[in-house]
């Protein structure tokens, strides 16, 4: 640069003319506008970074309040399964014995742990270290399962309480007064005694996938919910696929120009742009309200998400369609093969992945949609992971939903984990679109 | 203007082979009209059975609009109308009782890019008979895919990998891949809009060797920017200018002695 | 519901499937008989006249499910399943014997099953318009009924939303305001701190993108910022409640003024993130979308890239950003669950983005969930604001829409 | 439809196999946001003795009631839980829509509190405060002329009361709670102004305008009532008070506190004993109609009814439920054994 | 092949005008690849100041990739490398002190399509000085506006519309505006990538009078693909074939005795 200038070293602003491009003043300015470059640049960057980093906070805060949830605090014990509390009458009915006072059972179970103890409040407390309703539950379905049991003592591996979860995973803090706390100084020595004993450990949480919702945290899990959403998925695949490549083919092969065929363009266009809540409106006043159809149920939330994403398929079907080249349908014509025909047997196919690609991106679309659910009453306490599309159930979305309203801190490490096998399908469903694209362009080039 | 299609000059023609020819088609003024503009004026011409009809021209006048109408291609695109009359060994196409997708099995048709179907080479060639329903059995259709290749001068070249795609081959063996896709399906005419524009000299060479070939057996028409390409292989040539036909005669007297001036300023390169 | 009905639908299918075969085979045998398809003079191929079998079984079986469904009793019990099903069944063999009439040359099989197939498809694309109109109808009836009780004009420019209408007979009214302004302006209020997050964003990641990254940074950012489009909402709202809204709190609070847990400004932030991709890529399209002859036509002049995109690429792109920022607005103007966890319920009446608003839609949300009273103001509410929605959201799309595609079709 | 019920399986103990349920059999159950932590909880242990599916939704005490009394068809909720007494209006819903039956049961007491963040100072108050703080018109006169309720801050009603901004998050109309909090507590603090009390006798309509319309100018604000928002805008808002029930209060006693209502704390015991004035019953419904035809309806009455469930001690204690007296027990456990339908 | 590449012709040419002209290119073996493909082979040559060149020859043969080495416009396509060297007034272009912004201030292109911004014609015009600061006050601003258009020959045109956009003229006044708008920096040289191919006779014509005059003042290089075009306008011409330079003399030597034969038969229309 400097040889160029080196004829005209002024500082001030040179006549127009071809010279002004040497001078010294164009140069200095030059620096101003490279300044200018960088910190555009530097704006794309910071854009760039942001985003990543709004990402990235969202992920490790996820992954941050919910890995715990996947571990679990158990405790066990040796439990005399006494004759005279299950089964006073000796009769051995199956029924009869599930309905019996396990209460007591876990209750004296662990009282013997810590003989010492008798007033009854601090008895209370002891209880409280494993999750009543989870060690009850379990003794129970094992008796239920073999009857012969009872009088026999068996070693049995059981959920502790989700406040001494807490405290084992470090989200209690000892050191705070114990009115600030759930779990009592009585509690935490018990705990630590056991520990020590070698009765409480840490194990992998299986419980979280297969349970359905339960009101006690440590007994929460997202069987029920998975299921749910995958009948929801399932039936919103099952409409809406053959809606939107149905449309799309005729609107793109056989639908005649005209104002008909352009107000259903338009619609469609604007169909996938609605905001989501305003199809749970739809649901509930036309097949609620209007054909009376149950609450609840995931055949409801199946229909509501299909018209929900059948536009967006209805929108990659005809992009992918347009990609395929017109000659192969002017080939197929010109063997004496039918409209119908060349579209069907040449186009359809080619578009193949292209639909693919598009009926993933909606359905994970739908995976994630929560507010229309919402509309159609699919937020229920359901006790059972449903086995039919009438049944009610919920879906993942609407469970992580339900538990981010609720207050305890185990709930927040169990809606994180919940919101994470959420992200990770999605993620799959997303990437395996992604890749197919790619493919896709790579085998076009 | 149109100084020759109102006397078809077919009759004329000093070539002792085509005189004995019959009449493939005969067309009455022929119109296509694009909406409302109207892409060719009236042509009025008469396509000889066997042999080899060429179409040249400047661009845009007309050659690839007339050559649609032979097999009803037109049709596909909105906005196009035919009028006037076409007949096929004496049979209106444009007649209502005729169904076009028949039509097309009678009269192939070969484009300018070669479009094979993104399918194996095999399931090309099978598509054609597989919807018309031409074989009763596998073995006969392999023997039918066979024949075709073997006809269109490509079986050797693909022999080995008839379950690879169609699209994978060169330029040259798709245009012969397409061309035997079309005679599978038995037509009686090939028509070809500019088949050899996207090839390289040899391959051009190869498909005209082939066309040669053809010509014994079908009634094709071509398409041609290649005046040197239409002296070659073609018996007639018909010249177009602007929607019309100016000229139409055998191939030997367009190219020594056109009888107008227009086509002898098309094919000495000072027009066009 | 019993499962009797999907077993006869399932039936149908089976009785269409042997329809096709018996008919196509019949078909077969008499085309093999005349010599073969074309060269017998045959119109259709043989699996045509099977699929016009199979067509005949699907409309008669269907007339008779949905006939069976609607004279079913309350208790309808095996008597009426099995006479349900022999009907089918007759019906169905009686079509089959009666196609094999037109089994013969002339008959154009192909023709109608085409009609048929065309027929289907129509219909299908029509569902997009019946879901159009069903939206409308649904929500147009109940708005109607809304401003029978309450005057339009006091619902679109009251000022106090607090829809306490008395439930029950023996409950004390309310005043019952239905002046949805403090919720416009709510939801006008998280959208602006939405788009003040999103469009700089994501306009900026669309220029770097398309004009400065490397191919390589290219395909991990886009990647990535796709994953931020595919975060479902819930996942947004509770990022939010849980970490946005504190954080914003904590450093508030070390300013020394207090924020919310639940304010406009955590629910925009989070809404602005989720809107980031959204206008990044369809504002990559339209950058992508002006040609290179103007970029090189700015270069050719001395100019920077900074300086061709800042001065004509923008200028050349804009009415399709525009178009862009119109459908992120409109995204965000109906984004439901991000707002119903971290945007509070109270109907504050504020431009100050620190302090908690609601909007249409967690209204929408709080009015359905739970107590519903179809005769009351206040949930046919709902309704009137999901329409008021529905229409913005309608206008912004259309004219979005609009803009881009006809910026699109300018460079063609 | 109902046409695959079983007539053997509401009989569980005949079945020693866990009952199949048929769609549009299971147990649904409606109503109060408050009932349902404990319903979800005797919904959970029945599903765990019987194995039959419970559904419960939480739709606040008004839209249950409205559900339940829409129509007597099975598939329509069973059961709905309340956290008031059912209406007269809307038990004459019920029996309008064909409905023939409703059994009543009573479950247990639950306070509802007035509740700040655990750190903040205590702000103890009289129902009369209640009243000033919260009504839309208070009286401006000592003749009862009513007029908008210009208190701001605590400190304006009682000079002991913190110098605080009015700022308090309740139940929204729908709720049973609000109803219970405005006709209890609101209302009594009315009638401790001597001339209110005066009106209540003589202008009841007029009384219930001054005393049950809560203000809507911004000083309380409607919010849910078992969520993690609320628990968080206390634990963030020092100066702010929340209005909810006892249970909830309970669940969350490391973060929020309760306020003194009168005399009394809100305790288990002062809930228990009546001391704490703003306490109500819980309640839930039972369609007579569908005990025989849905499987496993009648039993789950019987497991909340049980001693093991709403008795001392039980588990619903654990979580919050104050339970009734014995003779009242025993009263509700007997109607639901018989099934004897309750009248208005 | 490079028949006279190697040995430039400018001192050669028998004209008078050009014999004193100044040298204001020196291109030394200027290779261009694009990845793996080389379009240029190595291409020496001296290109005048003041006068037109003009480089001709078949499709694909690297003029205007040749074209862009002098404005280093190359450098904006991914995978284009240069090589050689390029001399400005003696200044290798290509040395990493010089910066490719004010060269292209230096150095004006045209291009084939006119590409006017979608802007006014005054913004389309003012676009340049602005950006280079090279006026002080509007009314400078203004000025210098007018004088560009009116040097281009469109000023009387638009004078009274320059708030339109400038995309609203048609063809040949976008062509004149992108002229205009190359003026309004002042360059040097402008480089123009076949400019009239998308203009009609009438537009062409003015054009051709424009450089005209232009040429009066600026070092003009041109790529067309009408040999007639260049013959009309023309100082020198070069005749690229396949990347190599094969010829380079005065126009009216290379249209009347070419001593390449490849000349010959391109400018005879025999190939290409
Ligand atoms: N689909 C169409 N719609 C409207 N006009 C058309 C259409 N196809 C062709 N045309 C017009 O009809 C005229 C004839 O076109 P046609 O394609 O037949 O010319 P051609 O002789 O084949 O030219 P070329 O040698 O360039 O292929 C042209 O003016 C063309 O612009
Ligand atoms: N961006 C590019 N990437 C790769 N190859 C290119 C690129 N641009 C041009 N080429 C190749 O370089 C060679 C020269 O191209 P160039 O555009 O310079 O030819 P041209 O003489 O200008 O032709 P035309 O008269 O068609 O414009 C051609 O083979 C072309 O394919
Ligand atoms: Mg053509
Ligand atoms: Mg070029
Ligand atoms: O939900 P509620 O218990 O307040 O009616």
């Amino acid at each position: 640069m400097t040889d160029i200038t080196s004829d005209i070293t002024s500082d001030v602003k040179p006549e127009i003319s071809p010279n002004f491009h040497k001078s010294a003043f164009a140069e200095k300015r030059l620096k101003a506008r490279y300044g200018r470059e960088m910190r555009f640049r530097w704006f794309g960057r910071a854009a760039i970074a942001m985003a990543m980093g709004a990402l990235l906070w969202l992920l490790v805060s996820l992954v941050g309040t919910g890995y715990t949830a996947f571990r679990q605090n158990f405790m066990t014990v040796d439990i005399t399964l006494e004759e005279s509390v299950l089964d006073p009458t000796g009769a051995r009915d199956a029924q009869a014995l599930r309905g019996a006072n396990y209460r007591k059972i876990m209750q004296d179970t662990l009282y013997a742990q810590f003989p010492d103890v008798t007033e009854r409040r601090a008895k209370q407390e002891l209880f409280g270290i494993v999750s009543a309703s989870g060690a009850t539950n379990q003794v129970r379905q094992m008796v239920f399962n073999d009857p012969s049991l009872v009088g026999q003592t068996i070693t049995l591996t059981v959920p502790t309480s989700d406040q001494v979860d807490q405290l084992l995973k470090g989200y209690i803090d000892r050191d705070l007064p114990e009115d600030r706390r759930k779990v009592t100084d009585q509690q935490i020595e018990w705990v630590d005694t056991l520990i020590e004993r070698g009765a409480i450990k840490s194990k992998f949480n299986l419980l979280f996938f297969t349970n359905p919702d339960s009101s006690d945290p440590e007994l929460a899990g997202i069987g029920g919910a998975v299921v749910g959403s995958v009948m929801i998925l399932g039936i919103a695949f099952i409409l809406a696929f053959p809606i939107g490549v149905g449309a799309a083919v005729y609107l793109d092969e056989f639908a005649p120009q005209n104002k008909f065929t352009d107000f259903i363009e338009i619609n469609i266009n604007n169909l996938a742009a609605v905001p989501s809540i305003v199809f749970g409106l739809l649901g509930l006043a036309v097949f609620l309200n209007f054909f009376g159809m149950p609450r609840s149920i995931p055949l409801v939330g199946g229909m509501v998400l299909a018209l929900r994403v059948f536009p967006t398929i209805i929108i990659a079907t005809r992009a992918s369609l347009r990609s395929v080249s017109p000659a192969i349908v002017d080939g197929a014509l010109s063997l004496g093969a039918s409209r119908v025909q060349a579209v069907f047997h040449q186009k359809l196919p080619q578009a193949g992945p292209g639909i693919l690609t598009g009926s993933i991106i909606g359905m994970a679309q739908a995976l994630g949609e929560t507010a229309p659910l919402l509309m159609i009453g699919m937020v229920a306490f359901v006790t059972e992971v449903p086995s039919s599309i009438t049944e009610p159930a919920t879906a993942l979305p609407v469970q992580i939903f339900l538990w981010s309203d609720k207050a305890e801190r185990a709930w927040a490490e169990r809606t994180s984990a919940a919101i994470m096998v959420l992200l990770v399908v999605l993620i799959c469903m997303n990437g395996f679109a992604i890749w197919l694209r790619g493919k896709l362009e790579k085998r076009r080039s | 203007m149109n100084t020759l299609s109102k006397a078809p000059t077919i009759t004329r023609s000093g070539d002792a082979s085509l005189e004995n020819a019959r009449t493939k088609f005969q067309c009455r003024d022929v119109k296509v009209h694009y909406g409302d503009f109207e892409a060719l004026h009236g042509i009025n011409i008469d396509i000889p059975d066997r042999g080899v009809t060429a179409f040249i021209g400047p661009s845009g006048c007309g050659k690839s609009t007339f050559l649609r109408t032979f097999n009803r291609m037109n049709d596909t695109i909105t906005g196009a109308r035919v009028s006037g009359e076409i007949l096929m060994d004496g049979q209106d196409i444009y007649a209502p009782s005729l169904d076009p997708v028949l039509l097309r099995a009678r009269v192939g048709m070969v484009f300018q890019k070669p479009n094979p179907f993104p399918k194996s080479i095999y399931d090309n060639i099978a598509y054609g008979p597989k919807i018309h329903g031409m074989t009763n059995s596998k073995a006969e259709l392999d023997e039918l895919v066979e024949k075709s290749l073997r006809r269109a001068g490509l079986w050797d070249e693909v022999k080995d990998r008839l379950k690879l795609s169609g699209t994978g081959l060169s330029g040259g063996q798709q245009q012969r891949l397409v061309i035997a896709r079309a005679i599978a399906v038995s037509p009686e005419v090939i028509l070809m809009d500019e088949p050899a524009s996207a090839l390289d000299p040899i391959a051009t060479a190869k498909l005209e060797a082939l066309i040669e070939e053809l010509k014994q057996n079908y009634c094709i028409v071509i398409v041609t920017h290649s005046m040197a390409q239409a002296a070659r292989i073609s018996d007639k040539t018909a010249f177009f200018h602007l929607g019309d036909l100016i000229e139409y005669d055998t191939t030997e007297t367009i190219f020594t002695k056109p009888s107008d001036s227009r086509t002898e300023d098309y094919i000495s390169g000072r027009t066009g | 519901m019993t499962n009797f009905p999907v077993y006869i639908l399932a039936l149908l299918g089976l009785c269409m499937i042997a329809g096709f075969f018996v008919n196509r085979n019949t078909a077969r045998t008499r085309l093999i008989a005349a010599g073969g398809g074309r060269e017998g003079g045959w119109h259709s191929q043989a699996s045509y006249h099977g699929f016009f079998t199979a067509w005949g079984v699907a409309i008669i079986g269907l007339i008779i499910f949905i006939f069976g469904l609607n004279v079913a009793p309350d208790d309808a019990g095996v008597g009426f399943n099995v006479a349900w099903l022999a009907a089918l069944l007759a019906a169905s063999g009686a079509v089959v014997i009666g196609a094999q009439r037109f089994i013969r040359s002339d008959f154009r099989a192909r023709t109608y099953v085409e009609r048929a197939i065309l027929a289907v498809l129509v219909m299908l694309s029509i569902i997009a318009v019946l879901t159009t109109f069903g939206i409308v109808m649904s929500l147009a009836f109940e708005s109607w009924r809304f401003f029978q009780k309450v005057p339009l004009n006091e619902f679109l420019f009251g000022l106090q939303w607090s829809p306490q209408t008395a439930l029950r007979a023996d409950q004390a009214g309310s005043s019952g305001a239905f002046g949805a302004v403090p919720i416009f302006a709510g939801t006008f209020l998280i959208m602006l701190v939405a788009m003040l997050v999103a469009g700089p964003i994501g306009l900026m990641i669309a220029i770097y993108l398309s004009e400065y990254a490397s191919p390589r940074t290219r395909s991990i950012v886009k990647p990535a910022v796709e994953i931020l489009a595919g975060i479902p909402t819930v996942v947004y709202g509770f990022f939010a409640l849980l970490t946005v809204g504190p954080t914003i709190r904590n450093f508030s609070e070390s300013l020394g003024f207090a924020v919310p847990t639940q304010s406009a400004i955590s629910a925009g932030i989070v809404m602005g993130i989720m809107i980031v991709p959204l206008i990044s890529s369809l504002s990559d399209d339209v950058i992508s979308a002006v040609p290179q002859s103007l970029r090189d036509g700015s270069l050719a002049l001395g100019a920077t890239k900074s300086e061709t995109m800042k001065k004509v690429i923008f200028a050349g792109a804009l009415p399709g950003i525009i178009g862009a920022f119109l459908l992120a607005i409109s995204r965000a103007i109906g984004e439901t669950m991000i707002v119903v966890m971290a945007a509070g319920r109270a109907a504050n009446l504020t431009a100050n983005p620190f302090e908690a608003v609601t909007t249409v839609t967690v209204q929408i949300v709080a009015l359905l969930t739970g107590d519903q009273e179809f005769d009351s103001a206040k949930t046919l509410a709902a309704f009137a604001l999901g329409l008021v929605l529905f229409v913005i959201t309608l206008v912004l799309n259309v004219i979005a829409l609009t803009i881009v595609r006809r910026y699109r079709e300018q460079y063609d | 439809g109902g046409d695959t019920s079983t007539p053997t399986a509401n009989t569980p103990a005949a079945n020693t196999e866990v009952p199949v349920q048929q769609s549009g059999n299971e147990i649904r159950i409606v109503g109060s946001s408050t009932v349902y932590p404990f319903s979800i909880k005797v919904a959970q242990e029945f599903k765990n003795k019987t194995g039959y599916n419970v559904i419960v939704e939480s739709t606040g005490s008004g839209g249950g009631h409205k559900l339940f009394c829409d129509s007597p068809k099975l598939g329509t909720p069973n059961v709905t839980n309340s956290s008031r007494r059912q209406k007269a209006s809307e038990f004459g819903k019920c029996m309008d829509a064909g409905i023939e039956g409703v059994v009543e049961v009573k479950i247990g007491y639950d306070g509802i509190v007035v509740a700040n963040a655990i750190d903040s100072p205590v702000i103890d108050m009289s129902m009369k405060d209640i009243y000033l703080a919260f009504a839309k018109n208070v009286p401006i006169d000592d003749n009862c002329t009513m007029g908008p309720n210009p208190y701001t801050r605590w400190s304006e009603i009682e000079d002991f009361l913190p110098d605080y901004r009015i700022e308090a998050y309740g139940p929204p109309p729908t709720s049973g709670t609000r109803d219970a909090f405005v006709e209890i507590a609101m209302e009594k603090g009315a009638k401790e102004i001597p001339c209110l009390a005066e009106m209540s006798k003589t202008d009841k309509d007029a009384f219930k305008q001054a005393a049950h319309i809560v203000r809507e100018d911004g000083y309380w604000i409607d919010s849910g009532e078992n969520d993690n928002a609320l628990v968080q805008t206390l634990t963030n808002t020092p100066t702010a008070v929340g209005v909810f029930g006892y249970s909830f209060l309970e669940q969350n006693s490391d973060k929020v506190k309760g306020a003194k209502v009168g005399e009394a704390k809100p305790t288990f015991e002062n809930i228990a004993s009546g001391a704490y004035p703003v306490s109500r019953s819980l309640y839930f419904y039972i369609k007579k109609d569908h005990v025989g035809q849905v499987p496993g309806l009648q039993e789950y009455a019987l497991e909340f009814t049980s001693e093991a469930a709403s008795g001392p001690g039980g588990y619903l204690e654990e979580i919050g439920l104050v339970p009734l007296p014995d003779a009242e027990r025993t009263k509700y456990r007997k109607a639901v054994v018989d099934m004897i339908p309750y009248s208005q």
